[in-house]
């Protein structure tokens, strides 16, 4: 396993390859997510029971979804960088942050916006909502410590102790929060368990959630090579790279 | 096509200001994610440009001094 | 076993730029090896990953290649960077015997030993109150109770006085006889000149 | 390394940590009357009546208990990172986990244990209901110890930042959630008349977790910080 990694462990092989990749991946994720949210929104039909509210669900559900498997994709990448002193993977953890962050940040404000017309409420202190605000939280401190740091390799090396010690948390930190939901007695919300959907919705859900994948790794691609061209400024490949783009840039100035 | 016209579209029974604000604000959001990629792209740019002056300011220095 | 460390092409970079690289030297009981560079030339980098603080890009670094067993180096080593380590709370003679205790080193007279480091009657004055030179003796005093082969001293006789400097050098003189080692920067000219003396300067940042 | 050597080591952390607070005794008071300051906060802000002040004790002095150990926290690697002893730490031949876990014990001794001993006067300020003391120093006694573990954990992410505190409070506060809502949980159901225990038991389980695991994380923190 580790000897076949190695060769990819060469940023300027990642970066051509990731390059590669991203115009791909870009296409295919505006493509399926703009099908996926077209679908929800105008051919979907209306729910029996909250109307045309619950096409919220396009964005709220996948987002949610991806918010948790991004952390958890954080901390493997953080856990790879440690064992393994692999700094690619400590950079793919500065790449993840950002997206996992908006992601969730999505999730909670469709949440929120979709319990105003359900539950007559904008916040309720749902166990759902109140574990994805823990999770901003999580996401918001990982960030916050990776920028603290001049040196951003010490602040991906700090971030990624941190979001190690998160993931152990999360499970207890989603039990504890379910229980006290249930021993306090809110509301007892029904709006995101769902019946088994109707396939003429949930087609349409299954497409956007398969977008918001491919989006989430169009961004960390985009935000990866990103990276990888800060933390090797001053190498001769580099140079060349940047150099070309310059080059590009300018012609394309002359022609306009 | 589940709705008869645009307005009924705009009006999503309803719950058209909930929708779209849900809908606004995740594009929102993701066009933030977005820019600030390809502006990342730019700042690292112009930094190499400074780091190339900075070289050529240094082995200018070092011809003078030899 | 008369090689102590040898350090194989060693290259490091911070913020991205290269301080040095293709290092290598080997030091051998008796040796000085007296490191030299300008200021941010890397010196204190080099020490620093010599005993695993920092990492650094390549190479290889080996300590006691020729030791039969495979004992743990970090019980064989002294390292002593720009900080002296000492608490300001607590008094010369508090601070002593606490960091030898640490280190496991067993002293006969800590009071007689603050005294041949040139500290007598400040013992039990709380070492916040003493001067930055005077703190620098109390930490010091390790080169004389830890009885290890390798030292690795960054700047050691920064804020030192003449004295200090001369006593310090007598010290290092009587280790090296022993048959121990010392690896050193300094932008102090040594008085004294060792028998077995290797310089290495690192041209750091733009070369 | 052998046991002897390690314990020594250990010791010598500990001793050498509580000589230096011995010396400065204010910075173990401080959180404490800052403690004692916030819960007489509380019944001129909600009113004297002792059923809300009675609801709402055990709630009053966790939180209070949470930002005493931020406040504190940023002391704890702070003077070991700037006169050098947390680099000749690291250096040590002894495990670094373990000499951490001595920092760990060190903090809760000067701020969990005062804490514990504290309890019962916040709780009269607070008028807790007879039926919920037992149960609080319980969850006190069990909680403190993770609030030490997590607390060096921050503590030692960002000794090397200079700034730490409200970034500090940032990375602590959602770790801390299960413990807040679990120990005032148990206070709540000793009030309601049912069994505290489950909770105290869970508590006790998570403490044992926290304190096995966190002093490898604050090794590794250490670690980048002296880089």
């Amino acid at each position: 396993m580790w000897r076949w990694l190695h060769p990819y462990a060469k940023p300027e092989v990642v970066y051509h390859l990731l390059g590669r990749w991203q115009p791909w991946l870009s296409i295919t994720a505006a493509l399926t997510l703009g099908l996926g949210i077209v679908w929800g929104l105008v051919f979907a039909p209306a729910d029996y029971q909250q109307g045309d509210s619950y096409r919220i669900i396009f964005v709220h559900v996948p987002t949610a979804m991806f918010s948790m498997s991004l952390y958890i994709a954080l901390a493997i990448a953080a856990f790879v960088g440690r064992v393994w002193q692999l700094k690619m993977a400590d950079w793919g953890l500065a790449a993840i942050a950002p997206v996992g962050l908006t992601f969730t940040f999505i999730s909670l404000v469709t949440g929120a916006i979709w319990g105003k017309p359900m539950w007559g409420t904008w916040w309720e202190w749902d166990a759902r909502l109140t574990s994805q605000l823990i999770l901003f939280f999580l996401y918001v401190g990982v960030l916050a410590l990776y920028h603290a740091f001049s040196d951003q390799r010490n602040g991906a090396k700090a971030a990624g102790i941190l979001a190690m010690v998160g993931v152990i948390n999360i499970p207890i930190i989603r039990y504890s929060v379910e229980w006290w939901n249930t021993l306090h007695q809110g509301a007892t919300l029904t709006v995101f368990e769902r019946p088994p959907m109707a396939t003429s919705m949930l087609i349409p859900l299954l497409v956007s959630i398969l977008g918001f994948g491919l989006l989430a790794g169009a961004l960390i691609v985009q935000r990866m090579r990103n990276e990888i061209l800060r933390q090797e400024l001053r190498r001769p490949w580099v140079k060349h790279v940047l150099n070309q783009d310059r080059a590009t840039e300018l012609s394309k100035t002359e022609q306009a | 096509m589940v709705f008869d016209n645009l307005q009924a579209f705009i009006a999503m029974g309803g719950y058209g200001f909930y929708v779209w604000l849900a809908f606004g604000i995740s594009f929102a959001a993701i066009a933030v994610l977005v820019i600030s990629g390809l502006t990342a792209r730019r700042k690292l740019q112009r930094e190499f440009v400074k780091e190339q002056r900075r070289q050529e300011r240094l082995a200018q220095r070092k011809r003078e001094v030899s | 076993m008369s090689t102590l460390l040898t350090a194989k092409q060693l290259s490091s970079q911070r913020a991205g730029r290269a301080l040095f690289s293709d290092l290598s030297f080997t030091v051998q009981r008796g040796d000085v090896l007296h490191i030299e560079g300008v200021n941010g030339a890397g010196k204190s980098t080099l020490l620093r990953a010599l005993v695993g603080l920092v990492q650094l890009q390549s190479g290889q670094i080996e300590f006691f290649p020729d030791a039969a067993d495979d004992h743990d180096w970090r019980n064989q080593l002294l390292f002593m960077g720009h900080k002296a380590g000492i608490k300001a709370e607590l008094t010369a003679i508090e601070n002593l015997t606490l960091q030898a205790k640490l280190c496991g080193c067993a002293i006969d007279d800590a009071w007689q030993l603050l005294a041949t480091v040139g500290l007598l009657g400040l013992e039990d004055v709380p070492a916040g109150q003493l001067s930055a030179g005077q703190q620098r003796r109390i930490a010091l005093t390790r080169l004389w109770y830890s009885n290890v082969p390798l030292w690795i001293l960054d700047e050691p006789f920064t804020a030192l006085d003449t004295d200090g400097i001369e006593l310090l050098q007598q010290r290092f003189a009587e280790h090296t006889a022993a048959g121990g080692a010392i690896i050193m920067t300094s932008h102090q000219l040594l008085t004294w000149t060792p028998t077995r003396l290797q310089r290495l300067r690192i041209t750091g940042g733009d070369a | 390394m052998n046991d002897t050597s390690n314990w020594a080591a250990f010791t010598a952390v500990m001793r050498r940590d509580l000589m230096v607070v011995m010396r400065r005794r204010s910075d173990v008071l401080n959180p404490l009357l800052f403690i004692l300051m916030v819960v007489s906060l509380f019944p001129l802000a909600v009113g004297p009546g002792p059923d809300i002040l009675g609801r709402i004790a055990a709630g009053v002095i966790w939180v209070a208990a949470l930002l005493s150990a931020l406040l504190g926290s940023e002391r704890l690697f702070r003077d070991d990172f700037l006169d050098g002893t947390l680099e000749q730490l690291t250096l040590l031949p002894q495990p670094l986990p373990l000499l951490a876990g001595a920092k760990i014990v060190v903090h809760w001794l000067l701020s969990g244990l005062p804490l514990v001993i504290l309890a019962p006067l916040c709780a009269l300020l607070l008028k807790l209901p007879a039926e919920g003391w037992l149960t609080l120093m319980a969850t006190l006694v069990v909680g403190t110890p993770i609030l030490s573990a997590v607390t060096a954990i921050g503590a030692a992410l960002t000794v090397s930042l200079g700034r730490g505190g409200a970034l500090l409070s940032l990375l602590l506060l959602p770790l801390f959630i299960p413990l807040l809502i679990f120990a005032t949980g148990a206070v709540e159901a000793a009030l309601m008349g049912t069994a505290a225990w489950p909770q105290v038991l869970l508590l006790a389980g998570l403490s044992l977790l926290t304190l096995l695991l966190a002093p490898f994380a604050v090794a590794a923190a250490i670690r980048v910080s002296v880089n």
